[in-house]
């Protein structure tokens, strides 16, 4: 087997292997553990680094084997898949890290570490499947292993938001599932592809792609927490706050989003769904999603609640950007397909901190926490900030790029509507970064945990701080080759020059 | 071949004569061997293509041949994997200071003879001598130990397989009067459009291998039998057993269905296959004890197999290949994730050593590798990639899809959904943190092995599924005469 | 034409502002924290006095892709900028308590980069981003007092800013479509050719800016914001950091280009309104600093009057832009000087007494306009320039408009100087307090007359 | 409700038996005649036996016969299974009649004559091992019944060893052919008649043991439980 | 219509007697003696259908032999676990759980 199939496959089994391990460790070799969880994570960051530089030069990676009669299992890696599991590799190693820290002297880590594994396993497989078929396989398995996740606390309000979550996605999956077959019995096992695949087709078929084209984006949003199906979203937020950086940075909402973007270009292709008028409603569903989570975050005294109902609005930036014709619409949602990512991740490992280190959970005790706290604080800050949209931060690029790419769609409400939403962010956050740095501590912390001389945990510490410095440098270094906004130009070049 | 059909039933009379623990060591190598017996076999089979067996130097019609093709060979396979996996199994979990429990080998080779031949018989009558051996054999398995409730769920199991039996056999005369003759194949060629009589037959028939399958209402049987039965038992009678008599039922249906069938029969197959998807599942959902769950489970699975009736009725080609192959993928990713459930679900009762759902708070502690068997086959039930059960399913869909068929796939999904309802009931208790119990019991490594390897066969077959599909499909060489391979 | 200084230099204006935070990180850094405050501007001074302009500096791989420049405008508006900014500092050096030092340093620091930075800025996205750095940054200045009055003021301050910064980033985004092009330069052109789309670009910028500028109805912030911070914050607000908005009505509003006389005329109107309108409320306070910050609004009332001159007028335009970066300076540089005034003890000996009030009327007095003052300079060359152009509304009214804005500065200055009179208390000073007060009060009076951007 | 269901149930009944009859009488009128018994009359030379039914049961069709008997060894030991039986003889039972005794004397032997006959008539008239089996049984019920001491016949292995002779010796006799290189259940040619006849007896003795056995099982005795399996 | 046509038509109303009493009777051992008089039935369809025409035809009569032997094993084994089941409960029907074959 050549090189540029096998590394797919690699990418894929280095999480997938860690896992099974760590199932079969005991309980007790945490040393063990840790190290396995480490070394998948670098030699997966490893691979997809060559991967990528590969598909930067041109590489065609791509395996597949007949799976079912007239369904294939394809990996492939486009630059899109790179830039989803770019994401998902360096997001894991640091979320590994932080859990790691997270967990230590908590019951059932080989449990989770196994599911993390899986999980992020699956985010692999959906970033590199070829066709839709893959990715749906992905995609559910997914589900699956993000349930013990979620109810990993055991506590009968995990288990309630355990049966919420399963309820919805399984619900989505099914919708899904419905969809993806019924293309297949209209096209055929249609591979992902760059213009999609509609360009010209009968039009007698109009009807029912329209049909499909829901049923997959309904089935989808669920786990892109898109307005009416987000129910699921923030009561997941029960689980231990790596799982929420991973649910909302990388692993399920964005693969909802991903799996927008990828049934919106690579199967529909954008020129079809512009003809047919499909964008225009869901650019409206999304704007309002994106209005809509803010509203509601607003209103949240819970940190992590307020960040799930902020990670609604900001996931539906994702969809926004895909809905607007024209490359600048995609190279903004796509972009913003990292930045979500980076600054989400650095939002809920300082939530994790603050509440692992001081046991605070709601905003209204974090006063005075930067003057205990500097470092995360300054984290939660920038992150909080980005996603604002200030620049240089990493959530300006997006929402600049978002805006002129709506403007050159001729959608200059989406631009209103953008502002708006900065301006409720700026709502919800600011208060925050204010009780952290401008009011002094007014209560003893609930639950306060010292380590040493660090603010806290050292696995816990510098995650973040990582992450923010990433959240910084991608928005500052926007323009060069490899950064997130270049990178999604490079697919946008491909897309509509092909 | 002759090894195929010897072994089992030299190995049912060497282990009777045996008590439990050599006999768990002689079946062990039996097994040994029949799972290289079934390799070889398939092999040569997928070589070379299938072929007729003549038992005895008698072809057919005088004498009883064997259909060797794909399909039996795959389904020979099978069962000597979950046979196996059943078997190894029980060897650790039953507890041999039972005296009883020396008739366990006996029984389940018997079984496993059984299965055997019916997988590969072409005659109809050899199929019903077939049946009742596997028929006898497990409720003999059921009724072992002879407590009380297992008595009266063997006696409801002996009645109800009785009375399908003698329905088929009742068909078997109706045919034979007719048509002079008890192989298959020869009354298929024979058989015209319109012949009451015939239809009749075909009508008693299925209906008696319905019962004996536990299709819809007919399925009051199977859960006290499959519930109460010792776990490897379970699994063997949900894997295997009932497939057997709905192997023949599909068998007879794709010989003479288009013939002496009609639209309403294989709408009304379907439909209540269908009443059986939904219904099982929600009686699973609502069990208190974890085995009847399962148990309810394989009456909802169930259901899925007689889709293929509708599906392949009247319909094109291409359009019947993907249903029955949907429908075979069914059958082999059931037959492997039941199995793994009831063990699964074995020795979870064993390390909490109660019976109910609701005792297994906090066991994902504990016992996390059987949960997990226990989950992943759940995953197959529900048709998640990249399950055998979803690649049924998605065959099962494409096949509705382009029959035109819809309302089947309002089926397949809303049976999914409740699949899932009912195997996250299970986890969801299992994850519960809040039980003070702490005393639980490690089963041996074997046990906890075991579900596991069903389990990911389960897994892995969707996967591999287009080459499974493939060996199904081979060649049958139908003219060619007797070409007798030695073992 | 381009003759570009050492790039290390133009980094450090920024970077060295921008880096300095770090030093708060540890806490027995705080002596270099409190040292490096009146360095921080140096090399933006340096950059500002001896570059050569024009000169242009193309960054590529930063946010967008940027470019930094330096043109005579921008020239005087950096010196204005580092000169407040280090003479501030030192006064602050001096003015600051151990209590929280850290994190004024620190919002210092940043307010400083954005400051200098988006002086430099030659694209949209860096003069954005240093633009949104300085009033989020700003903001830290604003409430570090922590009193009620300061939250409150902060809230407000920050409020506004944010739908200041929307419509700026609505702004810039409509100008990027209309013009295709980052560079700030090229916004002009394209506003004017963007027909309906121009209109709304120019509209929001001047509501963007005009929130920064203390323009009249979006002034609301300031009267609030400005006493409440520090007496050096203060300083910088007043002094510096309001006339970033002025400098982005010159960099982006279609100055120059023809067929905006009415919103020239608007302006116009606008600023007189802000000019005059603002003695009253101002006359009736209680404390020199919002006394101060009404003047404050008053002056940038008269630039903008400047700017609404430039826009009515294209033709003089070339002539007018210098004048209003002359009159910021100006303004600038006394304003800050009778900030820090505010915070100033009255010394023991009765001679330097006198000396601090002879010293104190001189900013006072420039902002009156006397002889021999920057102010003289500075509202003599408007009141010729804006009696000579042709075709202004409120033609006829003008000189008596401009005697009416030297009126009402005059009772703002002797509102100031009276409360100030009543107000400094005996007392001593830090050196440093009274080095960066003299220093400013020698820049604004003395060293003025020396700048290369006068003239 | 009760009695709705039997009437629908009878009339379900009715129903079915009314269409099977009608499907017997179509089914009479258009049955193919069956070229089965002549070509089962040109290969009954071959068969190794003179009666036709018998070479169906035990050359043509003998795979039929071997699950059969599998069928009878499943029952027998499941019956066996749940009982305790120490002996097949019920001391219990054991009679003083003496004129009973005197009978069975009689009777035993000649059964056992009997059942010999039957065995052997197999091959050429009606008659074989399962008949004889039968008899066999029979005489053991008749022996139980009475009383007469069959202590000889433990249910430890002596009995299982009955139970499966029959079967294992057909199955011995199977599998030799097939690993002499013909079919599985093929007898060698010329020696299909006394391997018939070999394979009948022991069929006979363990088909009698079998019934014997499931008639012992099915009685329980209060004195003997719960005690349960097989004994040994 | 020929005898072994009367004998199958006789098979057949033994057929619905037994059904019926299979359904209809909860008695354990009626329900067993119905399922016997159902399989004689069978037995007699099967020879008297097969030999209607073709006149005697030993396959059918060897068929029938084994049906009756699995038949008396069945019987057998339902006797055992009857009188079991009967000696442990006390009762003589599944009565309770309702409709269990039908």
């Amino acid at each position: 087997m050549s090189l540029t199939a096998l590394l797919p496959i690699l990418a894929l089994l280095s999480s997938l292997l860690a896992a099974v391990v760590i199932f079969a460790l005991p309980e007790s070799s945490h040393r063990l553990r840790t190290l396995v969880n480490l070394l998948a994570a670098v030699l997966k960051l490893g691979i997809v680094a060559a991967m990528t530089w590969g598909v930067f030069r041109g590489v065609d990676f791509s395996v597949s084997f007949s799976m079912l009669p007239g369904v294939s299992f394809m990996l492939r890696a486009d630059a899109l898949a790179m830039l989803f599991a770019g994401l998902s590799a360096v997001l894991w190693l640091l979320t590994t890290i932080y859990a790691v820290g997270y967990l230590e002297d908590s019951p059932n880590r080989s449990r989770f570490f196994g599911f993390f594994s899986l999980c992020v396993a699956s985010t692999m497989g959906i970033a590199l499947a070829g066709n839709l078929f893959t990715f749906f396989l992905f995609y559910e398995m997914l589900t699956l292993s993000t349930y013990p996740l979620v109810v990993h606390r055991g506590t009968a309000r995990a288990l309630q938001a355990g049966r919420n979550y399963i309820i919805y996605t399984l619900g989505g999956g099914v919708v899904l599932l419905l969809g993806i077959a019924w293309l297949h019995g209209l096209a055929g096992d249609l591979a992902f592809r760059e213009t999609g695949h509609f360009q010209s087709v009968d039009p007698a078929l109009h009807g029912q792609l329209t049909l499909v084209f829901v049923l997959l984006v309904a089935g989808l949003g669920v786990k892109a927490g898109m307005f009416p199906v987000h129910g699921w979203l923030p009561q997941a937020m029960v689980a231990p706050a790596p799982v929420s950086a991973l649910l909302h940075a990388v692993a399920v909402v964005k693969a909802g989003a991903f799996g927008i973007v990828r049934v919106v270009y690579d199967i529909f292709g954008i020129d079809f769904a512009y003809r047919q008028g499909l964008l225009e409603p869901l650019a409206w569903l999304a704007a309002f999603t994106v209005l809509y989570g803010s509203l509601r975050a607003l209103w949240q005294l819970d940190l992590k609640r307020r960040l799930a109902f902020s990670t609604i609005s900001q996931v539906s930036y994702i969809i926004l950007g895909v809905t607007l014709f024209g490359p600048l619409g995609t190279v903004g949602g796509l972009v913003h397909l990292l930045h979500q990512g980076i600054m989400k991740i650095t939002l809920f490992f300082c939530a994790g901190n603050y509440a692992e280190t001081l046991g605070v959970h709601r905003v209204d005790e974090l006063d005075g926490a930067g003057a205990r706290m500097p470092a995360t604080s300054i984290a939660f800050t920038a992150a909080a900030l980005g996603m604002i949209g200030v620049p240089p931060l990493a959530g300006f690029v997006t929402k600049w790029t978002l805006g002129a790419g709506a403007l050159a769609a001729q959608m200059e409400w989406v631009v209103l509507v953008l502002l708006l939403s900065s301006l409720l962010n700026a709502a919800y956050f600011l208060p925050i970064v204010y009780r952290l740095w401008f009011l002094p501590v007014a209560a003893p912390w609930p639950e306060e945990r010292r380590w040493g001389r660090l603010e806290t945990n050292a696995w816990l510490f510098w995650p973040p701080l990582v992450t923010m410095l990433l959240l910084v440098l991608v928005g500052l270094l926007a323009p060069t080759a490899f950064s997130p906004l270049s990178w999604a130009q490079l697919i946008a070049v491909r897309m509509y020059l092909p | 071949m002759a090894g195929l059909l010897f072994t089992p039933l030299a190995w049912a009379a060497l282990s009777l004569l045996l008590d439990f623990r050599r006999g768990r060591w002689l079946s062990w190598l039996g097994m040994l061997i029949q799972v290289l017996v079934s390799l070889s076999l398939w092999f040569a089979v997928a070589g070379g293509g299938g072929f007729f067996y003549a038992l005895a130097g008698w072809e057919a019609p005088l004498g009883i041949a064997l259909r060797v093709d794909g399909l039996a060979v795959s389904f020979v396979l099978l069962t000597a994997a979950v046979a196996t996996a059943c078997g190894v199994h029980a060897g650790v979990y039953l507890d041999p200071g039972k005296s009883w429990q020396r008739y366990f080998w006996p029984l389940f080779w018997f079984l496993w003879a059984g299965l055997n031949g019916v997988w590969l018989g072409a005659d109809l009558f050899n199929l019903y001598v077939g049946l009742e051996l596997i028929s006898l054999a497990a409720v003999g398995l059921v009724a072992l130990g002879g407590e009380a409730a297992a008595l009266r769920a063997a006696l409801r199991y002996l009645f109800a397989a009785l009375l399908g039996s003698l329905a088929y056999l009742l068909g078997v005369a109706l045919l034979y009067g007719q048509f002079g003759t008890l192989s298959l194949t020869g009354i298929a060629g024979v058989v015209g459009a319109t012949e009451p009589a015939a239809a009749l037959a075909l009508l008693l028939m299925l209906a008696g291998l319905a019962l004996k399958t536990a299709l819809f209402p007919l399925h009051g049987w199977l859960p006290p039998a499959h519930g109460i039965a010792k776990s490897p038992v379970s699994a063997l009678l949900s894997g295997l057993v009932v497939k057997a008599s709905f192997y023949i039922a599909a068998r007879l249906w794709l010989e003479l269905g288009d013939r002496l069938g009609s639209q309403l029969l294989a709408q009304g197959l379907g439909a209540l296959g269908a009443a059986a998807v939904l219904w099982g599942s929600w009686r699973a959902f609502r069990q208190p004890y974890l085995k009847q769950v399962v148990a309810y489970s394989s009456v909802a699975q169930i259901g899925y197999l007689f889709l293929l009736f509708p599906l392949t009725y009247a319909v094109a080609e291409p359009v019947s290949r993907l249903a029955q192959q949907g429908i075979t993928l069914q059958v082999i990713s059931h037959a492997l994730a039941k199995a793994a459930m009831f063990l699964a679900a074995g020795n979870l009762i064993l390390s909490v050593r109660s019976k109910r759902v609701d005792a297994l708070g906090g066991v994902s502690h504990f016992l996390p590798f059987s949960l997990f068997s226990f989950g992943l086959a759940g995953v197959s039930l529900m048709g998640m990639p990249p399950t055998g059960g979803f690649a049924a399913k998605w065959l099962l869909l494409q096949a509705s899809l382009a029959s035109g068929q819809w309302w089947w796939i309002a089926v397949l999904l809303l049976g999914g959904v409740l699949a899932a309802a009912y195997v996250f009931r299970i986890y969801r208790a299992s994850f519960l943190e809040d039980s003070v119990s702490d005393d639980f019991y490690h089963p041996p490594k074997t046990l906890e092995a075991i579900p596991m390897i069903l389990a990911l066969l389960a897994l892995g077959l969707g996967l591999v599924a287009e080459p499974v599909l493939s060996v199904l499909a081979l060649p049958f060489e139908v003219a060619a005469g007797v070409t007798a391979v030695q073992p | 034409m381009n003759s570009l200084p050492p790039t290390v230099l133009i980094a450090a204006s920024v970077l060295l502002p921008l880096l300095y935070p770090l030093l708060a990180l540890r806490g027995v850094w705080r002596g270099a924290l409190r040292a490096l405050l009146p360095l921080l501007p140096l090399p933006a001074l340096v950059l500002a006095l001896l570059s050569a302009t024009p000169w242009t500096l193309e960054l590529p791989w930063l946010v967008l892709g940027s470019t930094w420049m330096l043109d005579e405008l921008r020239r005087s508006f950096l010196l204005l900028t580092a000169l407040l900014w280090s003479t501030a500092g030192l006064y602050a050096a001096g003015y600051l308590g151990a209590e929280q030092l850290r994190r004024f340093c620190v919002f210092w620091g940043f307010t400083l980069a954005g400051n200098l930075g988006l002086v430099l800025a030659g694209d949209m996205a860096s003069f954005y981003m240093f633009f949104t750095l300085m009033t989020f940054a700003g903001y830290g200045l604003v409430v570090h007092e922590g009193s009620d009055r300061a939250r409150f003021a902060g809230r407000v301050y920050l409020v506004m800013a944010l739908v200041g910064e929307m419509a700026l980033l609505a702004g810039f985004l409509l100008a990027f479509r209309a013009a295709d092009s980052l560079l700030l330069a090229d916004v002009a052109v394209a506003t004017t050719a963007g027909g309906a789309d121009g209109w709304l670009i120019a509209a929001l910028f001047l509501a963007g800016f005009g929130v920064k500028a203390g323009l009249p109805l979006l002034h609301f912030w300031l009267p609030l914001a400005h006493p409440v911070a520090p007496t050096p914050a203060s300083a910088v607000l007043s002094g510096a950091m309001i006339k970033a908005g002025l400098l982005g009505w010159l960099l982006t509003l279609p100055i120059g280009e023809l067929g905006w006389a009415p919103w020239g005329q608007f302006m116009i109107v606008l600023g007189f309104v802000g000019a005059l309108g603002a003695a009253l409320p101002g006359a009736l306070q209680r404390d020199p600093k919002t006394v101060l910050a009404w003047s404050s609004i008053s002056q940038m009332g008269l630039m903008a009057v400047l700017v609404g001159a430039a826009l009515a007028a294209p033709g003089h335009a070339p002539s007018l832009v210098p004048l209003i970066a002359l009159f910021a300076l100006h303004h600038g540089l006394a304003k800050g000087c009778l900030f820090l005034a505010v915070g100033l003890v009255l010394p023991a000996s009765r001679v330097l007494r006198l000396l601090l009030w002879l010293l104190l009327a001189l900013p006072a007095l420039s902002l009156l306009g006397l002889p021999f003052t920057s102010g003289a300079l500075a509202k003599g060359a408007m009141k010729d320039t804006l009696l000579t152009l042709p075709g202004l509304p409120l033609g006829a009214q003008l000189p008596l408009l401009l005697q009416a804005a030297t009126l009402a500065t005059l009772v703002l200055v002797a509102r100031y100087a009276w409360l100030l009179w009543r107000q400094l208390q005996p007392g001593a000073a830090a050196t440093a307090r009274w080095a960066g007060w003299t220093l400013a009060v020698l820049c604004s009076s003395v060293l003025f007359w020396c700048l290369p951007g006068v003239g | 409700m009760r009695r709705l269901l039997v009437l629908v149930s009878l009339a379900a009944c009715t129903a079915l038996t009314i269409a099977l009859a009608l499907a017997v009488l179509v089914a009479a009128e258009s049955a193919v005649v069956s070229e089965l018994p002549q070509q089962l009359a040109a290969s009954l030379g071959r068969s190794g036996v003179e009666h036709p039914t018998t070479a169906v049961l035990l050359n043509f069709r003998s795979y039929d016969t071997l699950l059969e008997i599998g069928v009878l060894v499943i029952a027998g030991m499941s019956g066996i299974s749940l009982a305790s039986t120490r002996s097949l003889e019920d001391p219990a039972l054991r009679s003083s009649d003496v004129l009973l005794y005197a009978l069975q004397r009689w009777f035993v032997p000649l059964m056992l004559l009997l059942a010999a006959y039957l065995l052997w008539a197999g091959s050429h008239r009606p008659g074989g091992a399962f008949q004889a089996g039968a008899v066999l049984a029979a005489t053991g019920v008749l022996m139980r019944l009475g009383g007469l001491p069959m202590a000889f016949i433990r249910p430890g292995v002596l009995l299982r060893l009955g139970l499966v002779l029959g079967f294992a010796v057909f199955l011995l006799v199977a599998i030799a052919s097939a690993l002499a290189g013909e079919a599985f259940l093929a007898y060698p040619p010329g020696m299909a008649g006394g391997l018939i006849l070999a394979i009948e007896t022991v069929l006979t003795l363990s088909i009698g043991m079998i019934l014997l056995a499931l008639f012992v099982a099915a009685p329980v005795s209060a004195e003997h439980e719960p005690e349960e399996g097989g004994g040994s | 219509m020929s005898p072994d046509l009367l004998y199958a038509l006789a098979g057949v109303g033994l057929c619905g007697i037994g059904l019926a009493g299979f359904l209809l009777l909860d008695h354990l051992l009626r329900r067993l003696l119905a399922f016997n008089l159902l399989g004689s039935g069978v037995f007699l369809v099967l020879v008297g259908l097969a030999q209607h025409r073709g006149g005697p035809d030993p396959v059918p009569q060897a068929l029938v032999l084994t049906g009756i032997v699995v038949a008396i094993a069945a019987t057998a084994l339902a006797i055992v676990l009857i009188r079991r089941y009967f000696h442990l409960t006390g009762r003589t029907s599944l009565a309770d759980a309702g409709d269990g074959q039908s």
